[in-house]
């Protein structure tokens, strides 16, 4: 028991990040609506940011801007005195194509509604149906 | 200092800015920067494997920092015939789809060219990077404007197209985790050092997760049956222009990304050694090959016939690649060749096909032989390499791959195959039959009568022509390109 | 960095999440996922990750949010689930 | 499968995991030596790993050209036909105006505003506000772009800032107003170009003999030291990516709210 | 033997390739024709000029690009080869002729395309007579499937298409399913695929694998028409006539018969063969589809049908001849190639000289046609005694060659076969010819004159009755080549 909990508190930011990701799942496939939808792919993309953001956690670290002065710029920098850099700039890259996803997607979304005037994928496939 | 690797990525970035700028200056020079930055592409490219060919394997260092640093170009006898062959497609697609691209889009032509350019950007860059994260954010440029490509069609095109968007994005997020597993174990997001760093993780339940992801994304994304479902309908709604485009190069760029995965990050030792996978995947890929066969089959529409064959191609060389034999491997990289070639020179057809006619559905098609008898000529040359009639191309992938599967004794793919051979003689047959026979039933306008001939315009037959001869000449020379590339490739 | 902190944080985002998908109201769906946003970003400065984090204020909760209302004033608020 | 894998995963915040070993410590040990950068994600971000940066604020500029493909309306014609009631005040005395078809004149005097349909009066207060921060807004963006070297921030965090100024100014007001600030033209020619300045500054690399954003290359030019060119060459693409950025969050943004006509928007 | 390497085997496949751009765009129905004529001329003058080497035991080389590694696209120009692209080139000159009298006598619509595909298709043959490995043999084999096809549908209707369909499925799906994995199979196990004269398998099979890919190769060349392979070929009949001639009595079939032979002395070996028995039983095979064939044809009403089951009977003979394993066996088979085409195309165009002057498509609507086309029924009877093997007909010699190899191998089941079965073959042909001259015709037609079809028609029938009838008298250089040929598969 005590090792289970611990399990669970010594990577509780893991578990989220699987939960996240299938809320995110659960509302693109099972979710009819289609802004739900783009919702839940956002929640998908952002469990996953989270999860490399976890990766880059470093206990005792402090954020990773070099401390200098002007004057003695040089002494050596320790590594472990930092947070790992790498996965915050994936992340950055991350975030920008999730919003750039975001954008076309709900473009997408205003152009069906414009056409079929529901944002609902069953109704909209009625009317595929109907009038093929 | 050998700079074709820069430039045959920045060369259609480039062009695809200058593009987006001259549009609100000068319409008239969109065109032509496209066509010099594919151009530009090309030939780099040309360059590019000339030198593999001398030199072999070369790495280019983005920034002048040496991986895992900094981003490297790796280019070596795997993708460098790859980025040969998407580059040139792309350069002939996008001089076929002028006129279909000047007519659909009016005003937003240049648009359309700068979507053109981004994705051909993101499918070189996918296949040219030695990183894994970068490989992600070349995915998503070509995903992006291949949604936007593919929105561009009939009415229901923004549906197809929007639910290839959610589908798609799932697949680069699997994707994206898995390469976050990998960094996670390994620290490095540089292909070939993650090939260094895997081994001693080898039995890792991570790393088989990660593995699981990567496939699960590049498959969904590649279009592997049961993952298809986007396929079909973005590309039978979307514009001909984007359908020229993405059909031939987007699933098999995504192949190739597997190949390299496979290959490269987790070696073939991994694949078939520690995990074994090749039977289920074997099996799946011989039920895509099957499946796609048959759901073409129940078409009556040319180009959702084409779409349906694209999936069964992808079961071919998914197949190939998990066979696990050389001779299979070898099949799978010359028929991702030669599918390109195939692939666009069918897609090209049917949109000189539908050029002329309202659709391309196969009651539409009567008398096509006669009025447009060049169109149809390329058309049963793609034919011919998709059924594997010798010496069109196709004939020669499909050879490895049946070859590789009688030695790995898969039997069940190898009858997949057959019959997938089967029914595209019968698909192509009841077209071509179509298109044979005019209106009227029985004996024609005789002699004298007179048939207009009515073809699409120049460029696109021009380049359906090129695709046609490019078909035959990769057949003849079937033989030179693996024993300089794809044999060193798998050494 | 304080765990109760984070934790509290973590289970807001989830909630926040499971809210802006359960909603039954678009308009509802994407404040909510503003919000989502919003203790995201607050999560990732608790880790340190402060340029992520700033980052995530201005796109997600600032511009994605304005995208979502903006998208949805333009088609219709009303949805079946 | 996931939850599964994650028994596998080393302990959250363990400093000894691999993530950690293999590469960060290098960049962390030698960004600012090299690069004279001391945020370290800037300097990773802008210079070890400037290609995957090109490509992001390529998708940003893909993404908004999807969006203005797929949305805008152009042909004005076809607008014109549409019967459709618009609304005009006459800013003299407050009354408001409604013409219907489109073949009666459309008035356009200064002494006109042209209304959207779904015109509410709008609370001063919310317009003087936003008026006043406005501007601050801006140069903080500004400021953002230009210290991302040392502090959080940067070229993309800046450009969204920047962009979402605007955006407020149409909130506030209509999106008329704004479009009138930031013409659709302009925009439209930005976008491409802060990819432009990204790339060209990678091509003048080039042209100096070096690797494609080899940064170090433009040290000749600038007459300073490799690492402080390479500072600068991280300042110049930040700007390109915040231009872009900018432009692109605009163009999305009008297009979203107006459904492609430009007209009116929330 | 001398190899000599030459581009002549190339220009040879290609000369009629070549004008096909130039058919298509002819203006004029002369200026096509002319150009076909051209191209049937140098051809055959190609063909020609390798002979007297041929003959004098040497063997013309050209290799192309190589397509899989170790595979090259190769020609190679022996004597079996030669045979056949003498027969074959000669005999396309005469059915141009007999085509241009055919077509525009029935004024038939999309000549054009009709002489393109035409072309293609010889050029098709002539490259699997000089092919060198079995890819290169499969690639011309399969380039006469597709471009035979709009020939054998030709009339557009119904019952066209569905013979189309049954031709492509038997061919095609023959080729690809059986054919292509046998051809991997030998690949895989014998490391190369290029045509020795005594075979390539031997010492790399086992006795049950050989058996499995011969009987894969035998039915998955289905243009050899073995049973029950067979079914295209009379449904094919529907195409035009001097289609059917050439196609199905000349070049289809034969390219059908020819591969087989191929394949059996150039991959498996005449001396595999007979260690595994395997001679014997594909004997036994071609033996039945004769006899059946046969028997199948006696009940046959219209002209063609009966041709058509006749042809198939008489391919067999090629096999039976090969299948024998013996000298004068292979002679015997490679020499029936040469005398039944003479003999089946006469047959053919006379039935599609009757078609023209008179309509007439069935047997029993013949009586007393000898009369009115005196000149038409006098080749067919010249055909017919060909064709069964009497003399002065050409088909004696392969006949009289063929029962000697049964002699030579011991096999006088064999021999008995042969011997019933022209005996068939003269029931089901010499009462055609009979009832033409001596039975009474039908009264409405009693008194009409003589009536011959065009010149165009007459002619090259009367030609080839005669070359049949001179072939007797002097089978050179068909003879020659053919004994050649057995003897460099023998190794005799």
């Amino acid at each position: 028991m005590e090792s289970i909990t611990g399990l669970i508190l010594a990577k509780y930011n893991y578990w989220m990040y699987i939960s996240l990701m299938m809320v995110g799942l659960y509302a693109m496939i099972a979710k009819n609506n289609l802004v739900k939808k783009i919702i839940g792919m956002n929640i998908l993309q952002t469990a996953i940011i989270l999860f490399y953001i976890s990766i880059g956690a470093k206990k005792g670290a402090t954020i990773p801007i070099i401390m200098h002065s002007e004057g003695h710029g040089h002494e050596a920098v320790h590594a472990v005195q930092y947070i790992n850099p790498l996965p915050h700039v994936l992340m950055l890259t991350a975030i920008v194509v999730s919003v750039a996803t975001l954008g076309v997607a709900l473009a997408l979304a205003i152009r069906l509604y414009a056409r079929f005037g529901t944002l609902e994928e069953d109704e909209i496939n009625d009317q595929v149906r109907e009038a093929p | 200092m050998n700079q074709y690797p820069a430039f045959l990525i920045i060369a259609p970035l480039l062009a695809a800015c200058l593009i987006a700028s001259a549009a609100w200056l000068r319409r008239s020079l969109c065109f032509p920067i496209a066509v010099l930055g594919l151009g530009t592409s090309f030939l780099s490219s040309l360059g590019v494997a000339a030198r593999v060919l001398t030199d072999g394997h070369f790495q280019y260092r983005m920034g002048g920092w040496a991986p895992p640093l900094g981003i490297a170009l790796e280019v070596d006898y795997l993708n460098a015939p790859v980025l040969v062959a998407v580059s040139g497609a792309a350069l002939v697609s996008l001089i076929a789809t002028r006129q279909i691209i000047e007519r659909e889009q009016g005003p937003k032509a240049p648009v359309f060219y700068t979507l053109m350019l981004l994705a051909v950007t993101g499918m070189l860059g996918m296949t040219a990077t030695g990183d894994a994260f970068n490989l992600y954010v070349l995915l998503e440029i070509s995903s992006i404007t291949g949604y936007a490509l593919t929105a561009s069609g009939d009415r229901l095109a923004p549906l197809a197209s929007l639910r290839y968007l959610l589908l798609g994005t799932i697949g680069a997020s699997f994707y994206l985790l898995g390469v976050g597993l990998l960094y996670m174990m390994t620290g490095t997001l540089n292909m070939a050092d993650l090939s260094h760093l895997l081994p001693a993780l080898y039995g890792s339940d991570a790393i088989f997760a990660a593995f699981l992801l990567i496939l699960c994304g590049i498959w969904l994304k590649a279009a592997l049956f049961p993952l298809h479902a986007w396929l079909p309908g973005a590309y039978s709604h979307a514009s001909h222009a984007s359908a020229c485009l993405l059909a031939p190069l987007m699933t098999k760029v995504m192949i190739y990304v597997m190949l390299r995965v496979m290959f490269t990050v987790f070696t073939p030792a991994y694949v078939f050694e520690q995990i074994s996978l090749e039977g289920f995947v074997v099996t799946l890929a011989s039920v895509a090959v099957v499946a796609g066969s048959l759901m073409a089959l129940a078409q009556r529409n040319l180009r959702r016939m084409a779409v349906y064959i694209v999936v069964a191609e992808v079961g071919y060389m998914v197949g190939g690649a998990w066979l696990g034999n050389q001779t299979a491997w070898t099949g799978a990289i010359l028929h991702l060749l030669n599918d390109v070639l195939m692939t666009l020179c069918l897609f090209l057809a049917i949109a000189a096909l539908a050029g002329r006619m309202e659709t391309t559905d196969f009651k539409n098609l009567k008398g096509l032989f006669s009025t447009m008898p060049f169109s149809m000529g390329a058309l049963v040359l793609g034919a011919m390499s998709i059924i594997g009639v010798p010496p069109a191309c196709g004939f020669f992938s499909k050879w490895f791959l049946l070859k590789g599967a009688i030695e790995a004794g898969r039997f069940d793919f190898l009858a997949a195959l057959l019959f997938s051979s089967l029914i595209n003689v019968v698909l192509f047959f009841r077209l071509f039959e179509c298109a044979l026979y005019s209106g009227d039933d029985h004996h024609g306008p005789g002699e004298h009568g007179h048939i207009e001939i009515h073809e699409a315009p120049l460029s696109l037959v021009a380049s359906l022509w090129a695709a046609a001869a490019g078909i035959l000449a990769v057949g003849f020379y079937s033989g030179s390109i693996v024993n300089n590339f794809i044999k060193p490739a798998l050494m | 960095m304080i765990w109760q902190v984070d934790l509290a944080i973590l289970a807001l985002v989830v909630i926040c999440a499971i809210a802006a998908v359960t909603v039954r109201d678009l308009l509802g769906a994407g404040i909510l996922f503003g919000a989502y946003s919003f203790m995201l970003c607050l999560l990732w400065a608790a880790m340190g990750a402060v340029d992520v984090a700033f980052t995530e204020a201005s796109v997600g909760a600032g511009v994605s949010t304005v995208f979502f209302i903006a998208a949805v004033f333009r088609t219709t608020r009303r949805t079946k689930d | 499968m996931l939850v599964h894998a994650t028994l596998d995963f080393p302990g959250w915040g363990d400093p000894n995991a691999p993530a950690h070993l293999h590469v960060a410590p290098e960049y962390l040990e030698q960004a600012y030596e090299k690069t004279a950068t001391p945020n370290v994600v800037t300097a990773v971000l802008a210079d070890y790993r400037s290609y995957d940066t090109m490509f992001e604020t390529a998708v940003v500029f893909s993404a908004g050209l999807a969006c203005f493909f797929l949305l805008r309306v152009q042909s004005r014609k076809k607008e014109e036909e549409e019967e459709e009631d618009r609304y005009f005040r006459h800013l003299a005395t407050d009354m408001v105006i409604r013409i219907r078809t489109p073949s009666m004149h459309v008035p356009d005097s200064p002494y006109l505003q042209q209304l959207d349909p779904y015109w509410t009066p709008r609370s001063l207060i919310v317009r003087a506000a936003c008026r006043v921060l406005t501007p601050f807004i801006q140069l903080f963006a500004l400021y953002v772009v230009a210290h991302g070297h040392h502090s959080p921030g940067g070229g993309f965090q800046g450009g969204v800032i920047l962009g979402a100024s605007l955006i407020l100014v149409a909130l506030s007001h209509d999106l008329r107003t704004s479009m009138k600030m930031t013409p659709e033209k302009l925009m439209g020619v930005l976008s491409p170009a802060g990819v432009l300045i990204y790339a060209g500054v990678g091509a003048l690399c080039v042209a100096a003999g070096h690797n494609f954003l080899d940064y170090g290359a433009l040290a000749e030019w600038l007459g300073t030291a490799p690492e402080a060119a390479r500072s600068l060459g991280i300042l110049f693409v930040e700007v390109g990516v915040a231009v872009c950025v900018m432009a692109t969050m605009i163009i999305i943004y009008a297009n979203l709210s107006s459904a492609g006509g430009h007209k009116q928007g929330l | 033997m001398h190899e000599i390497v030459s581009i002549r085997p190339l220009l040879a496949v290609i000369a009629s390739l070549a004008v096909t751009p130039i058919l298509l765009s002819a203006r004029s129905p002369n200026v096509r024709e002319g150009w076909t004529f051209a191209a049937g001329a140098v051809k055959l003058g190609i063909v020609l000029s390798m002979l007297p080497a041929v003959l004098g035991g040497n063997v013309f080389c050209f290799a192309l690009t190589e397509v899989i590694p170790g595979i090259r696209l190769a020609f190679r120009v022996d004597a079996m080869g030669m045979l056949f692209a003498l027969v074959a080139s000669t005999l396309w000159i005469v059915t141009s002729a007999y085509s241009i009298g055919y077509m525009r006598g029935l004024d038939e619509h999309s000549q054009t395309r009709y002489f393109c595909f035409f072309a293609i298709a010889l050029s098709a043959t002539i490259g699997a007579a000089f092919a060198a490995n079995l890819v290169t043999l499969y690639m011309f084999y399969e380039i006469l499937s597709f471009a035979t096809y709009p020939l054998v549908t030709h009339h557009q209707d119904e019952e066209a298409k569905i013979s189309g369909r049954k031709y492509l499925f038997f061919i095609v799906g023959g080729s690809v399913v059986l054919v292509l994995p046998a051809m991997i199979i030998c690949h895989m196990k014998a490391g190369t695929l290029d045509f020795a004269p005594q075979g390539f398998l031997a010492g790399h099979v086992t006795q049950g694998l050989a058996t499995a890919l011969l009987l894969l190769f035998v039915f998955g060349l289905a243009k050899a028409a073995l049973m029950p392979m067979h079914s295209w070929l009379p449904a094919a009949m529907v195409a035009p006539t001097p289609v059917s001639a050439l196609l199905h009595a000349v070049a289809v079939v034969k390219v059908g018969a020819f591969s087989v032979a191929r394949v059996l002395t150039g991959v498996f070996g005449v001396d595999l063969l007979a260690q595994y028995g395997l001679g014997t039983l594909l004997a036994v095979l071609a033996s039945i589809t004769i006899l059946v064939a046969s028997f199948i044809a006696l009940s046959q009403d219209g002209l063609k049908r009966r041709l058509a089951f006749s042809t198939i009977g008489q391919l067999s003979y090629i096999l039976l001849g090969v299948a024998l394993l013996t000298p004068k066996g292979i002679t015997g088979g490679l020499v029936h190639i040469a005398m039944h085409a003479f003999g089946k195309i006469t047959l053919f165009f006379c039935a599609g000289a009757i078609f023209v002057a008179a309509g007439i498509k069935n047997i029993s609507e013949m009586k007393g046609l000898g009369r009115r086309m005196p000149i038409t029924m006098g080749a067919f009877f010249i055909g017919s005694l060909s064709v069964i093997g009497l003399p002065p007909g050409g088909g004696f010699i392969s006949k009289w060659f063929l029962a000697l190899g049964a002699l030579e191998s011991h096999e006088l089941a064999f021999l008995c076969v042969l011997l019933f079965s022209s005996f068939l073959n003269a029931a089901y042909f010499l009462p055609i010819a009979y009832n033409a001259f001596f039975a009474n015709p039908p009264d409405d037609a009693k008194d009409a004159g003589i009536q011959e079809a065009p010149p165009w028609c007459v002619a090259p029938l009367a030609f080839t009755a005669m070359a049949s009838v001179w072939l007797f008298f002097n089978p050179w250089p068909f003879l020659d080549l053919a004994r050649l040929a057995a003897a460099q598969v023998t190794g005799g």
